[in-house]
């Protein structure tokens, strides 16, 4: 009773919807984050719908494989302008995925991986501790955290070494980057693939500065007045390619090589800072890289 | 709830944090240990002023003496396991077997 | 006592209904009125997450913590003249608790479900929200400064001539910061931010997720009936009744709140801690120096 | 009413400062042993202290709170994912605790202890600030003032950069002449600083 009450409320609800940004989304999904009827969250654990917008290289199947196991069941799945990557959920070619996007939030995907335990508990030491004295080991199929250098304030503590990307939403679509983390300072970056093409849409300066002050925590209208560049560092290159598109101009300085640049920011600095270059520019900084 | 059954409570606390720390090993646990020792203070504190001093204010003085000690004894205790992680990456008891560097 | 504690859970629910049209006003999303209800039971309808090797107790307990802190903060607010949910004389230092206990839900929020991001949110919020929490502690005092009393009851009734936030301008302001903290808003909302991906809630889904939105509009409704209740008078007011005066002034703060919210920017954390120690403390103390000057005989 | 609260306040309290040397997780020990400030917080309530017993709530959970990060920081297993066992000399800590539990009993069991109830009607939070600010007022302030050299103390101990550069690199002081040795006392043997002891 309660329940079909619950669920005749539910109908009229937005559909909460994960956006993996393939080659050349960017824009369009930019274009989706004020149609009503639909929300874009930022987490899939938030979302009902997976929306593929624009072509996934085939090296990150296995990550929109997991991505996709992360939405909670009952989920669907859009491919839009993207060649489906395995078989669940529907294409879309045309501009509008939202009638696709209705029809997936009545869906309900398979798994497309199988769900796997944790790697069972491996202790050895006499107290069931998975390291020989009390730190390090691999007690769940992975490594205890151990200390390392800081290059902060010198307070060697336990680092974390983990990969982010592709598909982050804070981060530009497509990066993956090795990072190791001293709480969340950067201690050093490696460059695992570089963000999708993104084409002349993407380097709009309208659209570049949504993505950053989005990162603020505010919507674009209106941004200056709200001192939306007092709350950047003076002089740092962020406050001005910020200044520069909401002026309207297009940024022309081109990033540094990640691994130079990122280490010793805080991550949402980091953050910032990779939101702050055009697109293009930051895939051309990660390419010769990935080349060598 | 009488003045021993408080005392009580307040005992039972104090020999838990002493068996904290004289046995725990890493510094930041051997505090936790003095912590509940000055908890069972507070206690046995709240229950005199409460039951034998009749409300005199120097009882509620002495507990708010005993919240500052507690403050500068975390402050001072937490500023020296940095400082001595900083010098000998050690946060436990055995490691530090003199105070020189 | 039974009474004002049981119009508060009454008032509770649609008053967080309200919270959460505030939020929608202006935002370009449609229907107002019903979405918050809408999307609310499409949550609660989903089922909740797993996540590996987690402290299960915890994830469990935040939301409800986080709901239960803003109920007792809630219930030192005077309803009207001697009506007040607990009548304790040391109302302003519960509330005080009350905060602190905030950052402590917030961090095992995050804490709790053993993954990066929202661990980065619950480490940052720790950090930002300690002095944001020292800084109302300092504008609290002001407020109990003219009534000569930490009773809640006590700093309305000494507002009878003269509210306080026409006597302490900055008391108000400087109460809003720890507003939009601990109910995780804009420019403070270090704990579940955008750049995050959804902070401390990134791994929650379906009912935990709805819970956690609960509490988090019930704690702007309770900050925002203790700023109406310390700054502007409380149920203090001509005409009306002072419980309608109580819910105008309430549903003012809020409105103001979630508006600041969206108004100001989310600096970097460093930044922002900067900003936090040099200015607004410094700020807080003068105020709280002016009071003391003021109510000298 | 109030017996019963007082018994479940204190059997929360004892049992949390228990689990607080029994958990493997770092984060749930610094928060049980904060579950057992509130419970001692709560029973002054009862014991008519309204102030001093939410303060020590309000207090002890900013204080858990620190303690909690410094724990994560610095213990190898914060989250207790892993089995760990970090005592020394046990059997006699827990004859200590024992002890000290058995002796504190017989001297409240044994002692005659002064009977005399807070008065009905007393405003006692009034009392303690005019007592803070009266009588006492030189106890407050010195409280203050050591706090405020606490603050500056830990801040130096803590930091990074040490009176005389880098603390993880010496930290010595300058010669006297230029070039020649450090001025102040010399370590006996040798001084160099050394990553031992891990």
């Amino acid at each position: 009773m309660a329940m079909n009450w619950l669920s005749a409320l539910a109908r009229g609800a937005e559909i909460p919807v994960f956006a993996v940004v393939g080659a050349q989304g960017l824009a369009p999904v930019e274009g989706l984050r004020h149609r009503p009827g639909l929300r874009l969250v930022d987490s899939p654990r938030h979302a009902r719908v997976l929306l593929v917008a624009g072509a996934v290289d085939g090296a990150h199947k296995t990550a929109l494989e997991r991505l996709h196991a992360q939405i909670p069941t009952p989920r669907g799945t859009v491919w839009w302008q993207a060649a489906p990557l395995f078989a669940r959920g529907q294409g879309v070619a045309g501009d509008d995925p939202l009638p696709a996007i209705r029809a997936a939030a009545g869906a309900d995907d398979p798994d497309q991986r199988p769900d796997v335990p944790p790697h069972p508990w491996q202790g050895m030491g006499p107290h069931g501790q998975g390291g020989r004295g009390m730190m390090g080991g691999n007690p769940y199929g992975r490594p205890m955290a151990m200390t390392a250098d800081d290059i902060r304030d010198g307070l060697a503590l336990d680092v974390y070494n983990a990969r982010f990307g592709p598909f982050l939403p804070m981060l530009p679509p497509g990066l993956v980057l090795d990072l190791t983390l001293q709480g969340d300072v950067i201690v050093s970056v490696s460059v695992v693939s570089p963000p999708f093409e993104q084409g002349m849409q993407g380097d709009a300066p309208d659209l570049c500065a949504a993505r950053m002050l989005r990162l603020m925590g505010i919507a674009p209208r209106a941004a200056r007045a709200r001192g939306a560049l007092l709350a950047l560092p003076k002089g740092s290159g962020t406050r001005r390619r910020l200044a520069a598109w909401l002026r309207g101009q297009t940024v022309t300085e081109r990033p540094s090589p990640l691994p130079e640049a990122l280490p010793g920011l805080e991550w949402a600095e980091a953050v910032l800072w990779l939101a702050s270059f055009l697109p293009s520019h930051l895939r051309a900084a990660c390419m010769p890289r990935q080349a060598a | 709830m009488t003045l021993v059954s408080v005392l009580i409570v307040a005992a039972a606390l104090i020999g838990i944090g002493l068996y904290g720390a004289l046995s725990q090993q890493s510094f930041v646990m051997l505090m936790m240990g003095l912590e509940l020792m000055l908890n069972g203070a507070i206690l046995a504190m709240m229950g005199f002023w409460s039951f034998s001093l009749g409300g005199a204010p120097e009882g509620q003085l002495l507990a708010i003496i005993v919240m500052a000690v507690m403050a500068v004894e975390m402050a001072v205790g937490f500023a020296l396991v940095v400082a001595v992680y900083r010098k000998r990456q050690a946060d436990m008891t055995e490691s530090l077997t003199t105070m020189k560097h | 006592m039974i009474a004002a504690t049981l119009i508060l859970l009454l008032a509770l629910p649609p008053l967080v209904w309200v919270a959460a049209m505030f939020d929608r006003i202006g935002a370009g999303r449609g229907t107002v009125v019903m979405g918050p209800l809408q999307n609310g039971a499409a949550l609660v309808l989903r089922p909740n997450t797993e996540t590996e090797a987690p402290d299960r107790l915890n994830r469990l307990l935040a939301p409800g913590w986080y709901l239960a802190l803003a109920l007792v903060g809630l219930s030192v607010v005077p309803l009207a003249e001697d009506v007040v949910a607990s009548e304790i004389s040391t109302g302003l230092v519960l509330w005080g608790a009350c905060e602190a206990l905030t950052v402590v839900v917030v961090f095992l929020h995050g804490w709790s479900p053993n993954a990066p991001l929202p661990l980065i949110g619950a480490y940052r919020y720790v950090a930002i929200a300690l002095p944001a929490m020292l800084l109302s502690m300092f504008v609290l005092i002001g407020a109990a400064l003219p009534a000569q009393s930490l009773s809640v009851v006590e700093v309305v009734e000494a507002q009878r001539e003269i509210w306080n936030v026409i006597r302490q301008p900055l008391g108000l302001p400087l109460f809003m910061a720890l507003g939009l903290a601990i109910t995780l808003r804009g420019p403070f909302d270090y704990a579940d931010g955008a750049e995050l991906a959804g902070g401390t809630s990134a791994e929650e889904s379906g009912p935990a997720l709805a819970l956690w939105h609960f509490a988090r509009a019930a704690m702007l409704v309770a900050f925002s009936a203790m700023a109406a209740t310390a700054f502007l008078g409380g149920y203090l007011g001509p005409v009306l009744p002072g419980p309608a005066w109580l819910l105008l002034k309430t549903l003012a703060v809020m409105a103001a709140t979630v508006a600041a919210g969206r108004f100001f920017v989310r600096m970097p954390p460093a930044r922002m801690l900067t900003f936090l120690w040099v200015v607004l403390l410094p700020l807080s103390f003068a105020s709280l120096a002016l009071v003391g000057v003021e109510v000298l005989p | 009413m109030t017996d019963a609260l007082f018994l479940a306040l204190s059997t929360l309290a004892i049992w949390s400062g228990w689990r607080v040397f029994r958990v493997d997780s770092m984060v749930r020990a610094s928060f049980q042993l904060m579950v057992s400030f509130i419970a001692v917080g709560l029973i002054a309530v009862l014991l008519a202290a309204p102030y001093i017993g939410i303060a020590t709530i309000f207090m002890m959970a900013v204080e858990m709170m620190v303690m909690a990060l410094f724990m994560v920081m610095f213990m190898m297993n914060p989250a207790g994912l892993n089995p760990m066992v970090m005592v020394h000399q046990h059997r006699f800590s827990i004859a200590a605790g024992i002890i000290a539990f058995a002796g504190l009993t017989a001297a409240v069991l044994l002692s005659d202890l002064p009977v005399q109830r807070v008065p009905e009607g007393v405003d006692v939070v009034r009392n303690l600030g005019h007592e803070l600010l009266g009588p006492s007022m030189l106890i407050f302030e010195t409280a203050g003032v050591t706090l405020l050299a606490t603050m500056i103390g830990a801040v130096v101990l803590s930091a990074h950069s040490g009176r005389y550069g880098a603390s993880d690199t010496g930290s010595l002081p300058p010669g006297l002449t230029p070039g020649g040795e450090p001025a102040g006392r010399k370590p006996e043997n040798g001084g160099h600083h050394h990553h031992g002891g891990h």
